[in-house]
C-alpha cells in the first residue's frame, strides 16, 4: 500500500474481475515489458525524504536579503507574507487550465486583473495571461512581429539581456528571421546612428530594453522618432521601473515584454519566473499565448472566459500563433497579489528606493576612484570597472556573506573586470557601506 | 464577483517598505522619460487582499477540491510535501548569478535529477532547462533540425504527425521551421503503417508520436515503426504526454524514440497551478546529445558545473537552468515513489483507466475496442443524435454534480467526444461515484434533454458568452470615465 | 457531506513512518491489559484526507471570507505574518522540559509580552498562563479569593457582576466559590449606583465589571464604582472582551481596576480558531501580584528563568506556561502596531462603531442612546411584533447574502437584539453594504415574511433541527452494524 | 495609513460626518484621557518584526528530533505534513466559534468527527469537543465527578502528572472538594492497599493514570474491581498508548480524560495542546464544554450543531456545568485530521516502535547498569536511577545536541538523581546509541 495509491488488494481484486482480465499484468498484453526494476532508490517515507533533501538544499547559501547586489534580470525583492501565504492556496495551485470556465472563475478572473494590471503598468491596451519568461517573451515578441509586418528582419539592441537576445536567436533562426544587432554608444544607449544606418524596408522590428542591460534607460522617444512609423517597437523592460519611467506605451512602443520575476516571485535560482507580453488593440488576434476576457453569463451576470482561442495551437494547430500551451498563470497570480498589496504607491515607493541606492552604491563607488562604464542615465543597475582578478574577488564576497556585484565576463565574455552591480528597496545604507568596505 | 479595482480606495494601502536610511536622489534622465500618471494599481488594506483572492480561490474547482478526468492531463495528487520542500528558502531564495560554488545542492539536484528521468525514459542524456511540454516539443524539434543540418542533410523540412496528435505537436514542429505532413489514424486509432509509409520520404526530418496515443491506445507496431522511421534517415520523436502508463513497463528509449520530452506536471505530480509553471525536460539518445540546449550540468570531480561550450548546441532556449522550484517537486516525488512505487502508478493508472472503461461502456459508447492504457475516448455521438445533447452539455451537467467535465472533442478524429483519464491517485469509490454520476445524467438527457442542455446551474456563474467575449474581446477592466 | 468513516476502506493508508531499526519487543504487561480490537479510526489516502478537509473549509464562515460582525467578540483581520512567525520552528518545535538555558528566546519573548501588557493595562504584574479569557477570569477570582483569606477575611463570600455580563463572569465566580449577585442595570445601559450601593457590603468580595460595558457603553462612573468597592474592602475587576475600544486612550489600572484579563484572541488579533486556542492573561495591581499562578518568570542577570516558589500563588491553574504560540502571535501583533498603531486600532473601532451605529439606527432601533464604544446593541422587537420576524431570522437571512450575522439575544436585557462590532479592520464600504443589506432584509420582512422566516436558503446547509439534536443526542458517528 | 487599517482620511471624514460629530476626539466624551503615548516602541514593517522576532526566536535550540527523550506529558511526534497543511487553511483558523451552524458545517462536521476518533481511542461513548490540556481536562473531571455522585471526596493515585494533581487542587479547593493522594508500590503501579484504607461513602471519585506519569501500565481492571460500583473511576491516559492498551472504557472508566499533544500537535513550548475528555452516555448532561451534536436541516439533509447548550455559561451562567467558553477547536480539528491521516493502522505503529525504543533504550541502561526505579510493565516512558549530578549532566547532554531523560527532581523534589525517560517512534537504534555513550 502507497499513502498516494488508494487501491486496497481487495479493490484491485474487484476491478480485475469488473474489466473481465485475471491479473494486472494481462491489461499490458499490447505493451512489451522492458523494464523489471528501474535503476532507482526504494520509495521512502517522506520524513526521510525531507530530511535528505534539505540537507541538499543547505548546500546552497542564502544570502542575507540586504547583501544582494547581483540583478541582472533576477531581482530580490520584499515579499509580503501574504503573497506567498495567498498564491499558496491549493485551490489554485492545483486548478488546472480553466478550460471550464463555470468552475474556474478564481483562476479567469485573477488573470483577467492581472492583464489589466500589466496593461496599467506598460501603458499598452491588451495583455496576455503570461509567458514562459522574459527571453521567450521576446522571442515571441520578434515571431509576432513578423507575422503583422510580413517581414523577416529584426534589429536588436545589443545591450538588451544577453540570454533573451539569444533565446530570440534560437527562436527566429528556422524561420528564417535575421535579427542584427545595434551597438550603443558611450553612454550605454542605442547608437542611433548605427540604427539609422540598418534600418531598411526589411525590417519588421527593433528591440531595445528600458531600462536595458546595463541599466541604462534609454530615450524610446527618440528612437521611436528615429524609427519608420510601420517598423515594430519591441521594448523590453523591467515592470517595477515603470513607476518612475513613462510608460513605453505612452512613448510609441507596439509590444512590450519582459520578466515578472520582480513582482513578488522568489528567485527560484532563475525559474520559476514568468514572461510578461503586452501589446496594442489591433495586434490582439496576432498574439502568442492564452487571453482572458469579459463575458456575461446566460442569466446576464458578468464571467470570465478564454477568448480568441482560435490562435491557439489546441485548434490552429500548426498554424496557431504560438505552440504555448502550459504557460505560468500561477505565477501571474503572484504578480497580481503582489501589485494588489504594493499598490501604486508601494511599487514607486520600492522603485525610488531602488534608483536612490543604485546611486548612493555608485556615488561611493565613483570617490573610491572607480568609474562607471557607462556616462547614461541609469534606474538601479549599473555597469562599472571593478578592477583585475573581480571574478575572483567576487567569490570571495560570497564567503564574506555578499552576493557582489554580477561579474559581466559570465555573460559577456568582452566585459573582462567588469561587474554589473544591482540595488533594490532591501540594500540598506549599512549593506551597501558594508560591501564598499571590500571595495 | 467585484474586481479588485472597484474594491480600490485612493490612499489605502496593504503595504510598509522598511526604510533603507539612503537619502533622496533625484531623477538624472531626461524628463520626456519621466512617468506622469500613476498606473492605476489597487489601492486596497491587507484585508482586502487576502479576501478577495480567498474568495477567488472559492471560485476555482481543483485536485484538492474533486475529481479532474481530464485525459491527457494526468491530473493526479500533487503531494503537500513537495510543495513545502520546494518553498524551502534554501531553493525558493537563491539566486541563478550566484557563483556555483555557493549552488551545489541545486546543480546536485538538478544532476541527479537529469540521471533519474534518464532512466525512467531510457534515454542517454537529458536537459532540465525547457518550460513545459510545447517548449520541450520546440527543443526537440531544433534538435532534429540541427542534428540533419549537421550532417549537410538540408532537404528535411517535413515532420509527420498523426491527427490524432494534440496542437502543440504541429505548433512546435513548425516553430521549428518544418513543414507539418498529418497522417491519417487507422481504423484501430493506431498508426497505419501504409500511410507512415507513403509519407515517410527523405524529406522527413522527425515522427512525432505518444504512446499510448491520445486514444489511449498503445502503438503495438512502435518497433516496426522506429524501424521504418530511421531506414528513411528520420528521427522518431516521444511526447511525454502519456508516460504514465507505461511507468515500470517499458520506456521510450526502448521502444526506439531518438528524443523525448516529458511533462513534469502530468507523470510526475507537479501542480499545474491554473495553467503552469510545468517543466518538460528533453532526452535524447548518445547520437543527439551534443545539440541539446545550453547550459548542461556536468559532474567534475565532485563539483557541479553549467557548461555553456556545446558548439553544436541549439543554444538558448531561455534565460537560465529552467523552472528550478518544479524540478525540486520531481526529484521529491521520484524519492518518495522510488522505483516500486513508481512501477505501481503505471499498474494503478492503467488499471483505473480499463475500470472505469468497463463501467462508462454500460451508458455511452467507447471509441475504440479493447483494452486501454491510462485513457480512452468515448463517444456520445448517439445520444447527440437522439436528444439533441451534446458532450458539451453533459460536461456542464457534470459539474453541477461536482465532477470537473473530461476533456471534451479531442482527439478531433472522435466526435462529440470525452477523453477519460483516472490517474492511479482516484480511488474506487470515485471512478463507480462517476459511472453513477454520468449514468444519471444519460437519463436526464433522455427524458428531460433541455435540463441537460441549460447545465450548469449550481456553479458560480453559468454558461458564457464565448462567442461574444472572442468577438468583442475585453481583456482589460473598464476604469470608470474611460 | 460524506464523513471520514463512510471513505474509509479496509487497508487504505495515508501514512508512511521511518523505520527505527529496533526489533520488536514482546509486550510484558498483563493480558488482560492488552487491546483486542482496534479503534475504528478512518483507512483513507492522503488525497482523501487532503479532500476532505478541504471541502470542509469550504463550508466555513471565516474573517477571511467576509465581514464578521460579532459583537462582543472583536472579529478582527488575523495578520498572515503572525502565523508565519507562530510556525517558525525555533517557536512550535521546543519543549517545555528542555533547560531553560536552551529556551531563552522563548522565556524572553514571553517577559517582554507581560511588560508590553503591564504597559497597556495599566497593570504592575501579569501572567500569561490563562488559556482563555474564561480561564483567566477564573484565575482573577481565585486570586480574589486567596487575596481576602490571606488577610483572614473569611466572610467574603460574595462576587457581584451586572445583569448585562458575559454568562463567564458568574460561571467563574462560582467556580472559585463564590456566590453570585446580579446586579440590574439602569435605565441608560450602565451600572445602577444605588443597585450597587444596596448590594454592597462587607461579604463582597469582588466585583466584575467589563468597560465598555456589553452594550458598548462606556461606565462614566467607573472612578466613583472603584471608590465605593474599594471603600467596602472589595476588589474591582476587569473583564477585557472589550478592550480594543480603549486601545491608547485609557487602561483599566488607570480606572482603578485591580484584577484584569485580556482576551490576545479579540484585542490583540490572534484567530479565533472556530473557537479556540485563545489567551487570558492576568494582570493585576502590586498588592495582587504575589497571588498570580506559577510559574512566573523573571529577569536575573540577563537570564530568564521560570520561578514557581510563590508560597503565595493561586498555584496551577494548567499543565506548562500558557498558550505559547498565541502568546508569539501577540507579540507578534504589538510590535507590528507599535503605540502609533494601537491607539489608530480604538479609534478607527470606535469610529466605525458609531458610523454603523448610524446606518443601522435608520433602519431598526438602537437599544441605548448616545454614542457607543467599539459595538452597539439594537433591536427589531418593533419589527418582531408587526411581521413575526424575529431577529434570529434576520440573522438567517444576513447569511443568504454573505454576511455573517452579529451576536444575537445578548445581552439579556435586550429583546430581539443584534449586537453589532464591526472592529477597526473593516472599511467604510463594507460597513455600507452591511447596512444596505440590513435595510433590504428589512423591507422583505415586511413585504414577505415568510421569506425571512425560512432563511437562509443559499448556505450549504439549511436551518437544523435544534431541538430534536439536544432532546435526542447524536454526538458521534455511528458504525454500521450498531 | 497602516496596512491593516483601510480607513483613508477622506472616509474618516465622512464617517464623522455622518456621525454628527466633528473628530474622532469627540466620539470619546465619555471617557478620559489617560493615555498619552504607551510607552512602546514604534511601529514597524513585517520584514523588520519578522528579522526581529526569529533573532529572538534562534535563541532557542532546536533538538534534532530523534534526539529528545523527554517526554512527561509533551511528546515528539513524527508530524506528516499534510495535517500541518490542512489545520493551517484560514477557513478553519480565523472561523469563530460555529454558533450559526448553516455556514459553520466545516467547523462542527470536523468537531463531530474528532469526537468520534477520542471516543473510539477511549472506547467510551460521548466526548467534547475539547478543554484547554490534560490538566483541566483532569480538574473538570474531578468536578463533574462531585457534580455526578453528590460527594466531595477524591482519591488521585499519587503517580498522576503532579502538574495535572496541583491544577486540579487548584479548581476543587474553593468548591471544598478535597482530593487524598493514593500512594505508589514499588512497581510504580496503585497502592491497592492504600486505596482501599482510603476510600469511603464519602468517595465520589478515583482517579489513575493509564499509562501513569512513570510510563507505568495501570492495572485498570484489578482497580475497577476494587472500588465500591457507585464510586467514578477517572482514568488520565495518554491516547498514543491507546492503540495497545485495552481502552479504560472496555475496562470500567467513567471518565477518560488526558492531553491530546501527542496527536498531530507540535510541542509548542508546552501551549497550546489539546485537553480531550470523554465519559458515558449517562453523564452527558453534567459534562462541561462543547459538544457537536448530527441533526436534520429543514430539507432532511444530515448536518451538525452544538448540542445541549443548556449545560454552558451563556446560558445556564453560574449554574453552568462549568465556565469554559473558548476551549482548542483548532487543536481538536488537527488531532482529527493526524488521526485520519494515520488510521488504526498507523497509530498502532507509533505505539508499538515508542514501545520497542523504549524497552530498547531501558534494556541497555541496565546492561550499564543503571536501574529503573520501577518494575511494573511501562509503556514509552520509564524512570531510572541516572546517578548523582544527573540534572548537571543533563544540561551537558543539551550541548552535545540530546534533550535528555527528564530530571524528575524538576518536577517531583524527592526524586533527586532520578531521570524519566521517554522514547517515541522518532528515536532510532542509532540516537539511543548515541545517547548511551553518554551514560
Amino acid at each position: 500500500m502507497h499513502r498516494y495509491i488508494p487501491h486496497t488488494d481487495e479493490e484491485i481484486k474487484e476491478m480485475l474481475n469488473e474489466i473481465g482480465v485475471k491479473s494486472i499484468e494481462d491489461l499490458y498484453i499490447d505493451v512489451p515489458k522492458t523494464v523489471d526494476d528501474y535503476n532507482l532508490e526504494s520509495e521512502k517515507d517522506e520524513f526521510t525524504v525531507k530530511s535528505e533533501i534539505l540537507s541538499l538544499a543547505k548546500k546552497n547559501k542564502v544570502f542575507k536579503i540586504e547583501n544582494i547586489f547581483a540583478g541582472a534580470g533576477i531581482y530580490a525583492h520584499y515579499i509580503p507574507t501574504v503573497v506567498e501565504h495567498l498564491a499558496n492556496d491549493q485551490r489554485f495551485v492545483t486548478a488546472y487550465t480553466p478550460y471550464q470556465a463555470e468552475v474556474s472563475q478564481g483562476t479567469l478572473q485573477a488573470l483577467f486583473e492581472y492583464q489589466t494590471m500589466m496593461c496599467e503598468l506598460t501603458g499598452m491596451q491588451v495583455a496576455n495571461s503570461s509567458m514562459y519568461d522574459g527571453a521567450t517573451a521576446l522571442a515571441e515578441a520578434m515571431l509576432m512581429a513578423v507575422r503583422v509586418s510580413r517581414k523577416n528582419k529584426i534589429l536588436a539592441a545589443s545591450s538588451i539581456n544577453p540570454e533573451y537576445l539569444q533565446t530570440s536567436k534560437t527562436y527566429c533562426t528556422p524561420q528564417n528571421i535575421e535579427i542584427e544587432e545595434v551597438k550603443w554608444n558611450d553612454n550605454g544607449t542605442l547608437d542611433i546612428e548605427d540604427l539609422k544606418s540598418k534600418i531598411s524596408d526589411e525590417t519588421s522590428a527593433v528591440v531595445v530594453g528600458y531600462p536595458n542591460f546595463f541599466g541604462i534607460i534609454e530615450d524610446l522617444k527618440l528612437i521611436k522618432e528615429s524609427i519608420p512609423e510601420k517598423t515594430l517597437l519591441i521594448v523590453v523592460s523591467e515592470p517595477v521601473s515603470l513607476t518612475i519611467l513613462e510608460s513605453p506605451g505612452k512613448l510609441g512602443a507596439d509590444i512590450v515584454v519582459g520578466e515578472g520575476q520582480s513582482l513578488g516571485v522568489t528567485p527560484n535560482f532563475g525559474g520559476p519566473g514568468i514572461g510578461f507580453f503586452t501589446t496594442l488593440e489591433k495586434y490582439v488576434r496576432k498574439m502568442p499565448g492564452r487571453i482572458i476576457g469579459q463575458t456575461k453569463d446566460v442569466d446576464g451576470k458578468t464571467g470570465y472566459v478564454m477568448v480568441l482561442q482560435t490562435r491557439e495551437q489546441h485548434i490552429r494547430r500548426e498554424k496557431a500563433t504560438s505552440n504555448i500551451c502550459s504557460n505560468h498563470a500561477l505565477i501571474a497570480l503572484i504578480n497580481a497579489i503582489y501589485l494588489s498589496t504594493m499598490g501604486p504607491e508601494g511599487l514607486r515607493k520600492v522603485a525610488k528606493m531602488s534608483y536612490n541606492a543604485a546611486h548612493y552604491f555608485a556615488e561611493k563607488l565613483k570617490e573610491k576612484g572607480y568609474s562607471l562604464i557607462f556616462n547614461g542615465p541609469f534606474f538601479n543597475e549599473f555597469a562599472f570597472d571593478a578592477g583585475e582578478n573581480y571574478y575572483e574577488k567576487w567569490k570571495k564576497l560570497a564567503e564574506e556573506g555578499f552576493l557582489g556585484p554580477l561579474p559581466l565576463v559570465k555573460v559577456l565574455p568582452n566585459f573582462k573586470n567588469c561587474a554589473l552591480a544591482c540595488c533594490t528597496e532591501v540594500n540598506t545604507n549599512e549593506s551597501i557601506d558594508n560591501l564598499l568596505k571590500h571595495f | 464577483m467585484t474586481t479588485i479595482f472597484e474594491m480600490s480606495k485612493k490612499g489605502r494601502i496593504a503595504f510598509k517598505i522598511p526604510n533603507n536610511n539612503i537619502k533622496d536622489y533625484e531623477f538624472d534622465f531626461p524628463e520626456h522619460l519621466l512617468r506622469k500618471t500613476s498606473p492605476r494599481l489597487p489601492q486596497v488594506s491587507e484585508l482586502d487582499v487576502v479576501r478577495h483572492y480567498t474568495n477567488l480561490a472559492a471560485k476555482n474547482y481543483s485536485v484538492d477540491v474533486g475529481f479532474y478526468p481530464l485525459g491527457s492531463c494526468t491530473m493526479k495528487y500533487n503531494p503537500k510535501i513537495n510543495e513545502k520542500i520546494a518553498n524551502d528558502e534554501h531553493f525558493s531564495m537563491i539566486h541563478p548569478f550566484q557563483p556555483m560554488e555557493t549552488a551545489q545542492g541545486a546543480l546536485q539536484l538538478m544532476y541527479e535529477l537529469k540521471e533519474m528521468l534518464c532512466e525512467i525514459s531510457g534515454m542517454d542524456d537529458m536537459t532540465l532547462v525547457p518550460s513545459a511540454g510545447a517548449h520541450g516539443e520546440l527543443t526537440g524539434m531544433l534538435i532534429a533540425r540541427a542534428y540533419h543540418l549537421s550532417r549537410g542533410d538540408t532537404k528535411r523540412k517535413k515532420a509527420i504527425v498523426p491527427d490524432s496528435a494534440h496542437g502543440t505537436n504541429p505548433a512546435s514542429a513548425r516553430m521549428a521551421g518544418f513543414e507539418v505532413i498529418e497522417i491519417k489514424s487507422g481504423p484501430d486509432g493506431r498508426v497505419d503503417l501504409n500511410e507512415l509509409k507513403k509519407h515517410l520520404d527523405e524529406e522527413v526530418a522527425v515522427l512525432l508520436l505518444t504512446n499510448p496515443n491520445t486514444l489511449g491506445l498503445f502503438e503495438k507496431d512502435i518497433i516496426k515503426i522506429a524501424e521504418m522511421v530511421h531506414e528513411k534517415g528520420a528521427l522518431l520523436y516521444y511526447d511525454g504526454a502519456n508516460l504514465n502508463a507505461i511507468l515500470g513497463r517499458t520506456r521510450p528509449g526502448d521502444m526506439g524514440f531518438d528524443i523525448v520530452h516529458l511533462n513534469l506536471h502530468k507523470t510526475f505530480s507537479t501542480p499545474h497551478g491554473m495553467g503552469g509553471p510545468g517543466s518538460g525536460p528533453v532526452g535524447v539518445k548518445k547520437h543527439l546529445s551534443k545539440f541539446l540546449p545550453v547550459p548542461e550540468i556536468i559532474k567534475e570531480n565532485n563539483t557541479y558545473k553549467l557548461n555553456y561550450s556545446k558548439p553544436e548546441s541549439i543554444g538558448f532556449i531561455r534565460s537560465f537552468f529552467g523552472n528550478f522550484s518544479v524540478l525540486v517537486r520531481t526529484y521529491t516525488y521520484i524519492k518518495t515513489m522510488g522505483k516500486e512505487g513508481l512501477k505501481k502508478v503505471g499498474q494503478m493508472a492503467v488499471l483505473n483507466a480499463n475500470y472505469l472503461r468497463k463501467k462508462v461502456s454500460k451508458i455511452m459508447d467507447i471509441a475504440y475496442p479493447g483494452l486501454c492504457m491510462h485513457e480512452f475516448v468515448s463517444t456520445c455521438e448517439k445520444l447527440t443524435k437522439e436528444t439533441g445533447v451534446k458532450a458539451l452539455d453533459i460536461a456542464k451537467r457534470l459539474l453541477d454534480y461536482g465532477i470537473h467535465a473530461p476533456t471534451m472533442y479531442f482527439p478531433l478524429i472522435v466526435h462529440e467526444d470525452f477523453m477519460i483519464e483516472p490517474t492511479e491517485t482516484e480511488s474506487k469509490d470515485t471512478l463507480d461515484e462517476f459511472a453513477k454520476i454520468l449514468g444519471k445524467i444519460f437519463e436526464e438527457a433522455k427524458q428531460n434533454p433541455e435540463l441537460v442542455k441549460n447545465a450548469p446551474y449550481t456553479t458560480p456563474i453559468r454558461r458564457l458568452d464565448e462567442a461574444t467575449a472572442s468577438r468583442k474581446p475585453i481583456v482589460k477592466f473598464n476604469f470608470e470615465g474611460e
